[in-house]
């Protein structure tokens, strides 16, 4: 008899949905169908019981080839590798539990090397200007049970987080937003005219690059310098700037969600760190709120972690074993690569092959290359390793942190059936760790 | 000959690029979704670019072969976008302004007709540019 | 069997009512027992004070809005003068953090200060699961945390309605859903207030759509609290915190306590356990006036014995503010234009955090300060008023140390209020220049261990030397008998234990982490037959107004670690 | 004045942390005893003197102690952290941390310096006689309490993060920037010889920029309000003065407001 398994995590993006309903074969061991999901998690659950799936690790060959190892082989290939590096990286975890992240800190603590993950390039400027200026934010149902205006700024959910409007923004009945999106008023910020600014009230065509010009701008209106702001400001004309600035201070409960938009072009922590500034102005005249549209289901998860461990939530700096240090530009990954700091890099549930820019990927392949991930990706095509390992949420439940950093409770929904999960293999890895220095010193 | 024009170029998460990733990155559906660069019509027309085919587009970290499209999520004049992933990561430069994060949005890249030159697999690319691509 | 006894050392236990006399302490497989074979591993403490293991009533140290503060704060980390800040490497693992200490640091530096059971004092119920993985990576002490109730969408509708079997049903299953210890309340409905950017300044003010005021809701917290018979009582931070003149507002508060009585098995005398009082003691109707209120508040404390409170004591320290108290967070940093966040957690509750510099020669600061040692001096029952600095909102919990030396000797006292550019205005706005009452190790031991342990209802666990205890025992290397001259040594003893051990174990020797056993979840699991009218409420507000689905709401039972169930029965 | 020569004999595989390389570290030691100071290359703790050959002498105090940096050292961070006084002289290009939280003294770069140039300093002087990247003189992540005081001095261009959440003191930039000038400065001078693309003085509280060069993108937070004769950097120049972030809260002095000022030359 099929399995029906409801209340899923959907290990996707950082909506971190979970109300997915899992049909699973009767053996346990093959996802028979998904629902309530969008296009992209279906794929991970399909993707999760595919006959293609790597069950063993994979050792580059001379020849060039990759030959299947076991688990302790690969585990001592690794604590070897990790023991004799100066200073090796660990980067990753767009798609790990926080149990698996938790120990991945025990093993960079103990290896004395670099533990960096995909906010690096993504929302790790947003991470720069939370340290500058701190984050009025809430959890989503606030949102969904309170705001009358939401602002998309540099985000596209429609494609990045498909059941994000539907969920908890703009079309749901909420506690005190019983009418829905016909409540609501959504403005999105974006130098394209995307498929999200195509259901908003208002798209303001935002210079590419120049938004920190227009939060300056809504800046000057909320603070009472209306009458000096220029005709135009970052292509957007004043009476549009107006417009938008009053439905802001009018707002009950405002929230301003913001992307790859402003954290990927010029200035980068700084149009998060201007857009937190308007928001605290905002909150004189009107309640507002901001958070960042995070795009793993997990991708807070390493923020959390690190920090209760470090106090740092990325770019850590674990060399000198006593304290840790984080400062990016320096400590962070891809800059780490560009000026060869580090010799051994460990690629976990991410693919640096296919997003890093291409020359960082030529700089860090010039060192020992480690892949732990379930699926073949460009990293693992390229590694001297690769590990597979359980699918968080598919094969192995966990704690998650959502976008909004609610800790969301996934479980498992097939049979792993032998594979490792990231938690297991990493404590393996630093117990073997934890044996090469008790012989080294 | 078109000439050669300076573009400002974004990349971008696109849902046909998050089914296809998670479908695999080597299979075709990820390579459709992805080798694409979408622009504005106008811009197009002025160098010389026809609609589906393909170009070359060169940034001051790499070049690389795309299919010309007129994007369905308009961009202005100047602006173009190629959808997040292994052929935009070509081009991306990895400058990051000191904060780790390269610079994916906002770039200037130069974009040619090359209708005759061949797209490459995302694992041709990316095994090609360390070294390891073995044609079979 | 592991067996251990503690020799010739000076015994402070006011549980069992030894006050420094030389005695030895028996322990057995964890316990403290009667007596022990001659094979007992013996630790020598003659010269030495003993006391029993410290337990912390009132702390931030686990759970998003203190990792929220870890998170924002990298210069929390760096270098202070030639060394990074309290960074040490004593235990396994790093130690990160001055103010707002990394996991493994703050239990490290617990146990250091001869603490081994502290109580988070917030916890947002949708966040339980993020406070249980926090207290499985915190070395060496036990952890209860209190589940926020104050601004809670489902108790504000029954208190309204008076419903108060179903707010306590609720609660119960609330408890168990978190594995939570208690009720805490903070700024009753400022915080639902603060979702639409109001606010709660007094008792009677009414919490916007939910037509209930802060009084109602503290009421009717007393009463489920009592009606369930939970082993600690209503935890309370009351409206209008930190605002110059607003100790009126807080003999307003206490006063509604007025006519209840403890109602438990657990030996809690107290109805409210009103929390860093410090913050809630001012005189004054502007910065300029203000003052301390710290005799007035006392002299009503002293007189009502349904209540314990803690002192929050100010340390001087560039520290972080955070509560959830979201409307006040939002006031200081209105007022220092340091950087600030905020979260508002859906149906439940709010926070806010800021950085503070409690700047020593601002005379605001040094009034803070001798108001909490004035709270603390004016006390009559030592067993009702605990030594917290609220950390990390007044200081760091690592200044305890620092406290207990005020609080112990006036001439050091003096030389801090002496060092203060605001002396004389301090002076002015305050008694504790005139004070010179010293407090000694007995009240000190009642401060720290005792009587919060027995404000939490856990005297037979925490903070006692009597058999049948967890042995949990912190030895300060400090002569009872001949205290040092030099109040720096008093801090001194109280900063690093001789040695502390915990269950048994010795965790702590010469001030350095030498084990590090297991910890512990402590919560407290009422039985009490099931009520389909607050289960169906559940369901609903899980189905129209939540975002997590209610069978992910709970707390999965792999998801807590090592729990300890203090058992309720409630017919 | 005593000096230490230090002449690069090997350089490392990664980067070297010459946080060691100090005055202050340096004064009233050997040369062996210097030869022995750490350096971190990754989670190796090496000698000074696994890299360096050392000569002179160096004097009783920091005050009374240079050091010669010879050889490429462009490998190599935190030159001079925390220093107090005396000078170290560079004469390469050097990594990232030059001077950072530096009090006092003089460091001199003859060639590049990487990011974090003086990170939060005090007091003293740093020269660097080529470029410098970006986050001169601006705070560490997440202080408030950037640059205080002291002055840098870079002959060629800089990035962005220019004197971000500075307080006091004086950075000047003799070429080209890129942008974020002043950025959350709430004190201090900050003068661009050259071009600046845009966001001079964003969210500034209080501070003073001076540019010589022109301003790409304006922010619209900035207002003119005269045209004023003004000294900078020792030569006096025409400038329309601009006040803001208009955007930002002001504080007080007197019953005044102050305003962040930009003086762009007319």
């Amino acid at each position: 008899m099929p399995k029906v398994i409801e209340n899923v995590g959907c290990p996707y993006c950082g909506c971190s949905c979970d109300d997915v309903r899992v049909t699973v074969s009767d053996d346990g061991k093959k996802v028979l169908e998904v629902e309530n999901v969008c296009a992209i998690g279906t794929e991970i659950f399909k993707h999760g019981s595919s006959d293609h799936r790597i069950r063993k690790p994979r050792l580059r060959q001379p020849d060039g080839s990759m030959k299947d190892i076991t688990y302790e082989e690969a585990i001592e290939w690794t604590a070897q590798h990790l023991y004799k590096a100066k200073k090796p990286l660990m980067y990753g975890f767009g798609s790990t539990n926080c149990e698996g992240q938790a120990a991945a800190a025990r093993v960079m603590e103990t290896a004395g090397g670099m533990l960096d993950n995909c906010a690096t390039i993504c929302h790790g400027p947003s991470f720069l200007a939370i340290f500058d200026n701190g984050y009025p934010t809430c959890t989503l149902g606030e949102v969904k049970n309170r705001a009358d205006v939401i602002v998309y700024w540099g985000s596209n959910p429609a494609h990045a987080h498909p059941r994000h409007m539907s969920r908890y923004s703009i079309f749901p009945r909420g506690f005190f937003t019983g009418k829905g999106q016909k409540k609501r008023t959504v403005i999105v910020v974006d130098p394209r005219y995307t498929d999200t600014a195509n259901v908003a009230d208002i798209h303001l065509r935002v210079k590419q690059g120049h938004d920190y010009e227009l939060f300056d701008a809504f800046r000057m209106v909320v603070n009472g310098h209306a009458d000096d702001l220029p005709d135009v400001v970052a292509d957007v004309p004043k009476e549009q700037i107006l417009e938008v600035a009053e439905i802001m201070a009018n707002a009950r409960f405002g929230t301003t969600f913001f992307g790859m938009g402003l954290t990927h072009s010029d200035g980068r922590n700084h149009n998060i760190d201007i857009a937190i500034s308007l928001t605290r102005d905002l909150n004189k005249v009107a309640k507002w709120t901001i958070m960042a549209m995070r795009g793993h289901y997990n991708i807070a998860g390493p923020g959390v972690v690190w920090s209760w461990t470090f106090g740092f939530p990325y770019c850590l700096d674990l060399t000198k074993k006593n304290y840790a240090h984080m400062n990016p530009g320096e400590t962070s990954s891809v800059d780490m690569a560009m000026r060869d700091e580090v010799d051994m890099f460990i690629n976990i549930g991410t693919d640096a092959g296919a997003h890093f820019p291409i020359p960082a990927v030529q700089h860090l392949k010039k060192h020992p290359w480690v892949t732990i991930d379930p699926s073949i990706n460009m990293a693992s095509e390229i590694s001297d390793l690769h590990i597979p390992v359980c699918i968080c949420g598919v094969d192995v439940g966990g704690v998650v942190y959502r976008m909004d950093n609610v800790p969301i409770q996934f479980r498992q929904v097939i049979d792993p059936q032998g594979l490792l999960d990231d938690e297991t293999l990493l404590n393996k890895i630093a117990d073997r760790l934890d044996e090469l220095n008790a012989q080294g010193a | 000959m078109a000439e050669k024009y300076i573009l400002n170029m974004i990349t971008q998460r696109a849902v046909e690029e998050g089914i296809a990733m998670e479908i695999g990155k080597t299979s075709p559906e990820y390579f459709d979704a992805c080798n694409i660069i979408e622009m504005n019509e106008q811009d197009m027309k002025k160098l010389g670019i026809l609609k589906n085919t393909n170009v070359r587009v060169t940034s001051e970290s790499g070049q690389v072969i795309v299919k010309a499209v007129v994007a369905r999520q308009t961009v202005y004049p100047g602006l173009c976008h190629i959808r997040q992933g292994v052929w935009a990561n070509q081009v991306v430069p990895p400058r990051t302004q000191s904060t780790g994060a390269p610079q994916y949005s906002g770039f200037p890249v130069t974009v040619e007709s090359a209708p005759e030159e061949k797209l490459k697999t995302a694992l041709q690319l990316v095994q090609g540019a360390v070294g390891m691509w073995k044609e079979v | 069997m592991s067996e251990l006894i503690i020799k010739n050392g000076y015994v402070f236990d006011p549980i069992s009512g030894i006050k420094g006399d030389k005695a030895d302490i028996a322990i057995k497989d964890g316990k403290i027992v009667d007596k022990v074979s001659a094979k007992a591993k013996s630790i020598d403490a003659n010269g030495k004070t003993v006391m029993a293991g410290g337990v912390d009533i009132h702390t931030h140290v686990v759970g998003p809005k203190v990792n929220l503060g870890r998170e924002m704060r990298p210069e929390d980390k760096l270098f202070r003068g030639s060394v990074r800040g309290g960074i040490v490497k004593q235990g396994k693992r790093m130690e990160m953090g001055f103010s707002i200490p990394s996991t493994w640091k703050t239990g490290y530096s617990y146990a250091r200060l001869g603490y081994t059971y502290v109580n988070e004092a917030a916890m947002p119920p949708l966040m339980a699961p993020h406070v249980h993985e926090e207290i499985r990576d915190t070395p060496i002490i036990d952890i209860s945390a209190m589940p926020v109730f104050g601004n809670n969408w489902f108790c504000l509708e029954y208190l309204k309605n008076k419903e108060i079997e179903n707010n306590a049903a609720y609660i119960a299953w609330l408890l168990k859903a978190t594995y939570g210890v208690g009720i805490k309340c903070v700024n009753p409905g400022g915080t639902e207030a603060w979702a639409w950017g109001e606010n709660c300044v007094n008792i009677h003010d009414p919490v916007p759509y939910f037509d209930i005021t802060p009084a109602e809701i503290i009421k009717g917290l007393i009463e489920s609290n009592e009606y369930l018979g939970l082993p600690h009582s209503l935890h309370l931070h009351g409206n209008n915190l930190g605002n110059p003149g607003n100790y009126t507002d807080t003999l307003d508060t206490l006063k509604l306590a007025e006519g209840y009585k403890a109602k438990n098995k657990f030996g809690r005398t107290q109805v409210i356990h009103n929390t860093h009082l410090q913050f809630h003691s001012y005189k004054g109707n502007s910065w300029g006036t203000f003052g301390s209120a710290a005799k007035e508040v006392m002299d009503y404390v002293n007189k009502a014995d349904n209540i314990t409170i803690d002192l929050g004591c100010v340390t001087l320290d560039e520290t972080t503010t955070m509560t959830a108290d979201g409307p006040f967070e939002h006031h200081l940093q209105s007022l220092n234009h340091l950087k600030w966040a905020n979260c508002d957690v859906e149906l439940e509750t709010g926070s806010g955090i800021v950085p503070f510099v409690y700047d020593k020669d601002s005379a605001v600061v040094g009034i803070q300060w001798a108001t909490g040692l004035e709270l603390g001096l004016y006390a009559k029952d030592m067993m009702r008023v605990f030594i917290t600095t609220d950390h990390p909102n007044a200081g760091p919990f690592t200044r305890y140390p620092r406290i207990i030396k005020w609080l112990m000797s006036n001439k050091a006292r003096l030389a801090t209020l002496d060092s203060m550019k605001g002396k004389a205005k301090v002076i002015a706005a305050t008694d504790l220049a005139s004070m010179d009452r010293e407090l000694n190790l007995y009240e000190i031991a009642m401060m720290t261990r005792a009587g919060p342990a027995r404000a939490l209802g856990m005297s037979n666990m925490y903070g006692s030397l009597a058999a049948g205890a967890d042995a949990n025992i912190a030895i300060y290397d400090l002569d009872a008998k001949k205290l040092p001259t030099d109040p720096e040594l008093i801090e001194e003893a109280f900063s690093k234990t001789a040695y502390t051990i915990k269950e048994g174990v010795i965790v702590v020797q010469g001030g350095e982490i030498v084990a590090e056993p297991p910890n512990h979840t402590v919560w407290t699991k009422v039985t009490m037959p099931e009520n389909t009218q607050v289960m169906r409420d559940i369901k609903e507000k899980f189905t129209k107004s939540y975002t997590v689905n209610l069978e992910n709401y709970a707390v999965f039972d792999d998801h807590v670690y090592r729990p300890r169930a203090i058992e309720v029965d409630v017919a | 004045m005593e000096t230490v020569t230090m002449t690069l004999v090997q350089h490392p595989e990664l980067y070297l942390e010459c946080y060691s390389v100090t005055p202050d570290l340096f004064a009233g030691k050997s040369l062996a005893e210097i030869a022995d100071l750490p350096a971190h290359e990754g989670k190796i703790v090496w000698k000074l003197g696994d890299f360096f050959k050392f000569d002179g002498k160096s004097g009783a105090t920091a005050a009374e102690t240079r050091i010669i940096v010879n050889g490429d050292v462009h490998k190599m961070k935190r030159f001079g952290q925390q220093m107090t006084a005396g000078e170290i002289l560079i004469n390469s290009a050097a990594d990232m941390y030059v001077g950072c939280w530096m009090r006092g003294g003089k460091i001199t770069v003859k060639g590049n310096a990487d990011a974090f140039l003086g990170i939060a300093m005090e007091g003293g002087e740093i020269t660097v006689e080529g470029d410098a990247t970006n986050h001169v003189g601006s705070a560490y992540r997440g202080d408030w309490r950037g640059m205080s005081g002291g002055l840098i001095r870079v002959k060629g261009k800089a990035g962005n993060d220019i004197g971000t959440a500075m307080t006091g003191g004086t950075i000047i930039i003799e070429g080209d920037a890129f942008i974020h000038v002043l950025t959350h400065a709430d004190g201090g001078t900050v003068i661009i010889k050259g071009d600046v693309e845009g966001r001079v003085g964003g969210q500034m509280v209080k501070g003073d920029a001076y540019v010589l060069g022109k301003i790409l993108y304006p922010l619209p937070g900035f207002k003119k309000v005269a045209t004023v004769e003004k000294e900078c950097d020792g030569q006096t120049y025409t400038f329309d003065q601009y006040i803001g972030d208009l955007g930002e809260r002001k504080g007080k002095k007197k019953g005044e407001v102050i305003y962040g000022n930009i003086y762009l030359k007319a």
